[in-house]
């Protein structure tokens, strides 16, 4: 069954045997991993339920939402855009943080600049990213140097963390800031750099069941999953931050 | 059917207004020069061209009027040779051939095995499959002819069908196209630089020059009554415009001629080449009309040699290649010609 | 004179310089990729079962769009070239407009029309229960909306370029403007057609915005490889490199069937 | 029979009714668009000064991106219509995958080549100390990269149609190919040419992700609007549609300028 | 300049293997029926046209050879008129004649006044301006000729230059084309379907039929001693293959001639129509050749009508008008035909 029909064509039950039919869930893309193996594990524990994914950016999936999109589950990797949600009135009950990310400075395998730490990205000399202002990474970037005092000079301010990663990646950029997932999931091209400041500033990820849920327990379930003890631990493996 | 046109067409500097009327089963040859309007006036005929102004009338009812009516060119029945030819690029030349049936509901092996048949007819047997960037000119212009011809259209508009084709085959296609037209319900426009397609040909001859008709009658008439310079040096004779009184004829260019028959008032007086003879020295024989004259130009065509004679008459001599050679003539000569007062056919204005 | 060899290629200078330079400027990237491509990762992404979904998926629906694309662009461009209905040059910008517009924002403008809420897919879903969005179908309009345009302006440039001489001769063999339309104008301006599909596919092969925002990002219904390039960019852009290859590999292949022939006239000489 | 009136248009239904769809399909969404468009917020976000940078610098780069495509891709077009070059149609298909290249990886390539790292890059930056990347000449090569295959694939199209016997006369006249080239065979493609220039600087003007990973978006230096709509997009979802809006009202005035007689030859009869 | 070529070219099925000479400063005329191999052979010698053999020699230099050494045709001093004139329709009619003065490096001013002037030989003075889609059939294969005229190559290819003219512009144009080729230091290849073009503007004639040169000779020589049936009917005779012994000639066909002079072994024997006279009874007079026939076609031109008889001896007799109405003849009439033996040419075969 196709997602749509499958939101909207066959009411889940529950049974003795688990959840039944599909649960849809609109998460940041960031989350890729993560919820798909989170996914595998609650199809296993219910033979009968199927759970899809669509992974997007959160403002792509906030717009799909309040489109009218048939899902169960909003996951967003920040509260702008949960917020977009459920002022639309979609969300079927208060949002739940789930995880929570925090800045770190990346710099190319060996660090060929010798960044040390966030006043490097007031040096003019160096090729710097940061994330635009408009978006989360970029507004908890500006919080991070409007705290330490430190104008930075970046060469790009760029749309999502991944561009800025990329950039690192291929050793375009001598330092980035951006989170500590993206880094953990960067491999060996990356090395991170914490520094103190960015514990002030974490990202907030919240989860929600949505009002319009064609498969409304299995939203609960999924929900549950994430917060529940298994899913933390799982999304600390990651890198995230526990709430 | 039958044709009835009033047209009225700018064309850069050029206004080109005719009148044509074709009679049912009627071939109209249109001759004239070079930009007089014939392949324009066809155009119109056929529903391609909007009218400036005036009308044509088929079959009693109006199918194209300035602005109001238009009968597209589709939905007349009609056969028509472009003067380049426009075989289409992309399909066999059977298949240009079959189209026109094939747009009229034909089925594919019905059509193309008549459209094989016309391609023999005129001449291009085995050469069906090929595409029109494959034949030469003239055979080019043969399959042109066949896909105007097949189908029987009711109108036939001809744009010179047969001038890039070799004298023999000329006479093949002309021949085959003249035994198609007799048989021919429909009626015919033809335009044609060749006399000898007109001639032929037509039932009736239009002549227009700067896009008007000046001359409209039988091929014979026009072949012996040639109104304009153009229309006498296509049917090889030589026009002296004059006022007669009796049997002179005082030339407007100046000079006199002496002629058979008497008559009066503006008149043409009309020569044929093959009348006039040349001498070195001033003849002194019967013949009343003696001229001196310089040769200005020799053509030698056939077993002739055609003479382009300046002086106070302008004349044009046919004389043999052996007498020619005799004489011993040469461009710049100074020559005596002359012409026998009953060579001259005179006739009013 | 002197005497050159024959069949030299003949390539003038002015024009073989940036031709070379031209092609070294596209290609070269490309070989970037390749030669960077973590080549001993490639078996197990391959293996993947989205992988060959999404492949599948991708062509599928870019073939579709091609389809529909030529189905209404072909007729759009004629009339653009053709006809003498008035303002033709607003439908020509209007009908341009999707180039220009940011594929995102061109997914939501698709779902302000046939969203749920949309103008009219909210009477498809209240009258006949039909959604649209999050469809295979609607990777085919998101494609077919991006795409389309390519095709109409290159079909209306080789219209414009096509002598219309030979649909007068058409006409006078009775031919009305339709079958003059399908028996002599479309074979004629065929390398032109073909140009413009060849643009449409590639298009709609590599589209991201639009449909990510349109029809969302499911496997195996609306994830096509772009999406999943996009996807594991974010896990792992090694990956994603691998699968852009793929993506490649297989769109150069259907290009090469493209032989000359089938894109019409020839060579000169 | 029966007499029609006369400047009817003409479009024969076959192709008025698919014409009249497809013009539909792709202007809905925009007049969706447009009528979803919060007028009222719209001074505010046209004042903001990055709007004007940003739309000049679209302006000037995705025009300097067809100028160099022109320049590039023409060349490589004659070449694949008219050379006797072997290997031409794998040269057709390599020119031709930039189009499939999810643009994102397309920057990936480009840093691969002329990034710091590069292949060129890195001795242009270690020599000549030039870096290329997050400059508003990378803004123009990411565009060049996606666009210039649409014209070289327009052009192909429209050289392949042109008549060649007309190179022939003009060799019999002493022209070199490349007199014939220059003084024949490029007015006589001008129709294919202006279609593929308009393409191209479409395209230019709409790409995102290229831009955005090989040039970055540095207001007033690499933001152009699609960059400028796609942040906005993060923040405020109305103020993107407005800017889009801009984009397309800008690229609407442009392509209305070029009026038929711009496109040449015009309609039959 | 000298050209000698021996062209090898397959054509489809017809193979075109030609050998052809022109002198230095001579004009060659190439006559032959539809698709002999004309065009492909002009094609050739422009350079345009791979050889699938032979060579091309210019002045002693090969500058075509199968495979090996080629000059393009730009980098040769060459005027070509095509058979569908190709004139650009990007350009003016003046930009059209001024671009081989301006490829060969001439100031565009300077191109274009010279350009001018030969618009006005050729008669189109003030349609400078225009675009070739905007002039009449004539005028463009006039301006054609104009284009490949100016700058005076060396080598000039005319393919059929005058088919579309009117008979008063073509007499005038051809004067012009005469003037230009007497002045002329280049040598020219002529091709074309009208024999008095051949005769007035040419110094030697070939024949090409089938892809083969059948016969080769001065204008005179063909005229007078056609070789081929095409030719015989493209001077106006009528060819007759036989064997000769004394003044009888037994026809290849059947039947026997009289003739005037004495000969023997295969011969031809020539006959033309004008010396043909047709009885409705045998006539009982001089004339020892006297055949009962059919007339199976009659084509008026002129005052003659051209009447086409089937028999032991194919015939074809030139009478006129007048006595053709006089004898009430019509297709499918019986006739006697009479030739005198002294109008019969004969010759070595
Ligand atoms: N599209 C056009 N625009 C302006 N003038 C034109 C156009 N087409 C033709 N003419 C002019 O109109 C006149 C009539 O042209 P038309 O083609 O009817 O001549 P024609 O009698 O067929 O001559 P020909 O014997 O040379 O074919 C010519 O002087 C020509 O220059
Ligand atoms: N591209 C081609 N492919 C195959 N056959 C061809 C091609 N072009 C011409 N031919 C054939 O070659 C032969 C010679 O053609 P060519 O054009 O030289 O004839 P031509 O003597 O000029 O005739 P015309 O008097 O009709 O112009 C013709 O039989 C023609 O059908
Ligand atoms: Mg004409
Ligand atoms: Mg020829």
């Amino acid at each position: 069954a196709g997602p749509a029909t499958g939101g909207t064509g066959t009411v889940p039950r529950s049974s003795d045997d688990g959840l039944t039919g599909t649960v849809t869930v609109f998460a940041a893309a960031s989350l890729t991993d993560v919820f798909t193996t989170l996914g595998a594990q609650l199809e296993r524990d219910n033979p009968q339920l199927t759970v899809q994914f669509n992974f997007a950016g959160s403002s792509a999936l906030a717009a799909q939402l309040v489109q009218g999109a048939p899902a169960d589950v909003f996951a967003s990797a920040n509260p702008q855009q949960m917020a977009v949600v459920t002022e639309a009135g979609l969300a079927a009950a208060e949002p739940a943080v789930f995880a929570g990310n925090v800045l770190e400075i990346a710099v190319p395998a060996g660090n060929p600049a010798g960044v040390t730490g966030l006043a490097d990205f007031a040096d003019p000399d160096l090729t710097l990213a940061l994330c635009a202002a408009d978006v989360p990474c970029g507004a908890a970037a500006s919080a991070v140097f409007a705290d330490a005092g430190i104008t930075p000079r970046p060469d790009t301010e760029e749309e999502d963390v991944k561009a800025a990663l990329t950039k690192v990646q291929l050793g375009e950029v001598d330092a980035a800031l951006v989170y500590a997932t993206d880094v953990r999931a960067a491999g060996a091209d990356v090395e991170g750099i914490p520094f103190p400041q960015a514990e002030r500033e974490v990202n907030e990820y919240p989860i929600c069941a949505l009002a319009a849920a064609p498969a409304p327990a299995g939203a609960r379930a999924f929900v549950d999953l994430v917060t529940s003890d298994a899913g933390r631990s799982a999304l600390v493996a990651a890198g995230f931050r526990a709430p | 059917m039958t044709l009835a046109a009033q047209v009225v067409v700018r064309r850069g500097p050029l206004t080109v207004d005719l009148a044509v009327r074709v009679a049912d089963g009627e071939v109209l040859a249109v001759l004239g020069p070079n930009g007089a309007g014939k392949s324009t006036l066809l155009r119109v005929l056929a529903g391609l061209l909007p009218l400036d102004g005036g009308r044509v009338v088929v079959d009693g009812d109006t199918v194209w009027d300035d602005d109001r009516v238009h009968v597209p060119a589709h939905r007349r029945s009609l056969g028509m040779v472009f003067q380049d030819h426009l075989l289409f690029p992309h399909l066999s030349i059977t298949d240009n051939v079959a189209f026109g049936l094939r747009t009229r509901g034909v089925r594919r092996p019905a059509a193309r095995g008549t459209a094989q048949g016309w391609l023999e007819r005129v001449g291009l047997a085995g050469l069906g499959d090929r595409r029109p960037g494959e034949l030469s000119g003239g055979q080019a212009q043969r399959a042109a002819l066949a896909r105007a011809l097949v189908g029987d259209p009711r109108l036939l508009l001809l744009d010179e069908p047969l001038s890039a084709l070799d004298a023999r085959t000329r006479l093949t296609v002309r021949a085959e196209l003249r035994r198609h037209l007799a048989d021919f319900a429909g009626s015919a426009v033809l335009v044609s630089h060749d006399p000898v397609d007109a001639m032929a040909l037509a039932d009736r001859v239009v002549v227009v020059e700067d896009g008007a008709v000046v001359q409209a009658g039988t091929p014979a008439e026009v072949a012996r009554r040639p109104r304009t310079d153009y229309v006498a040096r296509l049917v090889g004779l030589v026009l002296l415009p004059g006022t007669a009184a009796g049997t002179t004829v005082a030339l407007d260019g100046g000079g006199a001629v002496s002629v058979g028959e008497p008559a009066s008032g503006p008149v043409f007086a009309a020569i044929r080449p093959a009348s006039v003879s040349l001498y070195l020295q001033r003849p002194a024989g019967s013949p009343r009309n003696v001229w001196p004259a310089r040769l200005v130009a020799a053509t030698p065509h056939g077993s002739e040699v055609r003479c382009d004679l300046a002086g106070e008459v302008p004349l044009t001599a046919d004389v043999t290649a052996t007498s020619f050679a005799e004489l011993g003539l040469a461009p710049g000569a100074d020559v005596w010609a002359s012409v026998k007062a009953a060579d001259v056919t005179v006739y009013t204005r | 004179m002197r005497a050159i060899r024959r069949r030299d290629g003949g390539v003038p200078l002015p024009l073989l310089v940036p031709a070379v330079l031209g092609t070294a400027f596209l290609v070269l990237p490309l070989v970037g990729l390749v030669v960077r491509a973590p080549w001993s990762g490639i078996a197990p992404q391959l293996a993947r079962p989205e992988v060959g979904s999404a492949l599948r998926l991708s062509l599928l629906s870019a073939t579709a769009a091609t389809a529909a694309s030529l189905l209404l662009g072909v007729p759009i461009a004629w009339v653009l070239a053709r006809s003498r209905i008035r303002g033709r040059s607003v439908l020509r910008a209007l009908v341009t407009v999707p180039l220009v517009l940011p594929p995102v924002v061109g997914g939501v403008a698709l779902f302000l029309v046939l969203g749920r809420q949309g103008i009219l897919g909210r009477p498809l879903f209240e009258q006949l229960g039909v959604t649209i969005p999050f469809t295979t179908a609607a990777v085919v309009i998101a494609e077919t909306f991006v795409a389309m345009p390519f095709l109409v302006i290159s079909v209306e440039g080789a219209l414009r370029a096509a002598d219309a001489r030979f649909e007068d001769a058409a006409a006078t063999l009775g031919a009305d403007r339709w079958t003059t339309f399908r028996r002599v104008t479309l074979p004629l301006v065929a390398p032109g057609v073909a140009a413009g599909a060849v643009l449409c596919w590639a298009r709609a092969l590599g589209e991201f915005g639009a449909t990510i925002t349109f029809a969302g990002n499911f496997p195996g219904t609306t994830q096509t490889m772009p999406l999943a390039v996009y996807l594991a960019l974010q896990r792992d852009p090694e990956a994603a490199i691998v699968l852009s290859l793929v993506l490649l590999a297989v769109s150069l292949g259907t290009l090469l069937l493209l032989r000359d022939r089938w894109l019409g006239r020839s060579t000169a000489g």
